[in-house]
């Protein structure tokens, strides 16, 4: 699979497809003229350069990979918003139920893409934010932070991303 | 529909001379000015756009907050001194 | 109807734009006034989109989408100046 | 049938900016800058995120690039936070409670 995603051609119709992708969005419009310049633009840039997205070229291209993508938006949105009904509990108490920390947490994901994505999730999970990202673990800032243990906070944190991220990028 | 217009005109108004007479006095540090500068450009910007001027906002935000903004950080990496914060 | 929701959705923004304007000048270090910085940008996106729908036009989106580049690329430059710094 | 989706996008309208104002009240309240940069980044994206859903309840022909802001606004706006969370833990801002943990500086120690 790897090698069919990191091959030259994918990587430019990838670059392509984003392009043009863009452009359209851009111009809130899909009509004859704008597709035909989109193309002729899109075309110049992708010959231009030729290494591609990185993004696209890390990913798999299978529909389990598919699949996962979708359940970790859901997923995702979800957090999203009980990250912010929490958020919006804590700042309307009257005393401010907080005990911040840093801890560490564990990620077994190599490729780049996959880690920053892990760590713009848990930026926007439930009261947790990755300060800085090191060899093998993310330091993840929390507001209420009970005990220092890492396994346990690896799992607390990261394990929900982690499920969808490896079979997205591995 | 009007009255929202004014509102958030009034309220950006605020926000221009606040940042303005943060430019200026910032005593400690340079950095806070240069952001505060940028700031004051930004919401130019938005001025601009409820003065139903789009273009001369979109040139706003990219002269006035990005280039002067990187042109400043990128001549206070070289210059240092003359800073203490 | 719709256009009280609006009137009330641009006074909520305006007074959440005092509040981290208030961050804004009084923020004891310089990381909390651009975090401040930051959050000022976001609620300017809320209140372009609240321009546009306003006066109707989409060409105010586009500066939208220009506001949100340059806030970010904004950011991380002053954030990398203030890391590198001590 | 129209009436209804506008209503529904000005209530989308109105929950989005108070999320905003929470977030706006909560970089107020909170007493050290990386809780104030998790309440400003967090509330301010979904309050952004309701907004532009509530333009695009309000005109459905706008929807794309209401999209692409949306998109541009979740991909930068957590990166903005890590960064800025990164500068102020090196450049000595962050300070912690007397009992709290913090693994990063224990780390750094060691390697220093």
């Amino acid at each position: 699979m790897n090698d069919f995603t990191s091959n030259g051609a994918f990587r430019q119709g990838g670059l392509f497809a984003v392009l043009l992708l863009f452009w359209v969005m851009l111009n809130n419009a899909l009509t004859v003229e704008t597709v035909v310049v989109g193309v002729i633009v899109a075309a110049v840039i992708t010959a231009l350069f030729k290494d591609g997205m990185s993004f696209l070229t890390d990913a798999r291209l299978n529909p389990q990979a598919v699949l996962a993508t979708f359940l970790y938006l859901g997923y995702f949105l979800k957090e999203l918003i009980k990250a912010n009904i929490a958020l919006a509990a804590i700042v309307l108490s009257p005393n401010l139920p907080i005990k911040p920390g840093i801890v560490k947490v564990r990620t077994e994901l190599k490729s780049p893409m996959g880690r920053l994505l892990l760590a713009n999730s848990i930026t926007l999970t439930p009261g947790t934010l990755t300060v800085e990202v090191g060899e093998d673990c993310l330091y993840v800032h929390c507001v209420m932070l009970e005990s220092g243990d890492v396994n346990e906070a690896t799992q607390r944190i990261a394990a929900g991303f982690e499920k969808y991220l490896e079979v997205m990028y591995g | 529909m009007n009255s929202i217009l004014l509102i958030m005109s009034v309220v950006l108004a605020v926000a221009m001379i606040a940042g303005a007479l943060m430019a200026v006095y910032a005593k400690r540090s340079m950095a806070i000015a240069i952001l505060a500068a940028g700031a004051v450009s930004l919401f130019a910007s938005v001025m601009f756009l409820i003065l139903g001027a789009p273009d001369v906002a979109m040139t706003e935000a990219a002269i006035g907050s990005g280039l002067t903004t990187f042109l400043f950080f990128f001549v206070l990496r070289r210059v240092r001194g003359g800073e203490h914060d | 109807m719709v256009e009280g929701l609006l009137y009330l959705a641009s006074m909520l923004a305006g007074a959440a734009f005092l509040l981290a304007l208030y961050r804004f000048v009084q923020g004891p270090n310089a990381v909390d006034r651009v975090v401040a910085f930051d959050v000022l940008t976001v609620i300017s996106i809320t209140a372009i989109v609240l321009v546009a729908l306003v006066e109707n036009r989409i060409v105010y989106l586009d500066v939208a989408l220009v506001y949100a580049l340059l806030s970010f690329l904004g950011v991380i430059v002053i954030a990398r100046y203030l890391g590198k710094e001590t | 049938m129209e009436t209804l989706l506008d209503l529904i996008g000005a209530g989308l309208l109105v929950l989005g900016t108070a999320f905003l104002f929470l977030g706006g009240l909560g970089l107020n309240r909170m007493p050290d800058v990386l809780n104030r940069i998790q309440v400003g980044t967090k509330a301010t994206t979904l309050g952004t995120l309701l907004t532009l859903a509530g333009a695009g309840f309000l005109h459905p022909d706008w929807a794309l690039k209401l999209l692409l802001v949306a998109l541009f606004l979740l991909f930068t706006n957590p990166l903005s936070a890590q960064v800025l969370a990164r500068a102020a833990h090196r450049s000595g801002h962050v300070k912690l409670s007397e009992d709290g943990i913090d693994h990063l500086a224990e780390d750094q120690g060691d390697k220093l």
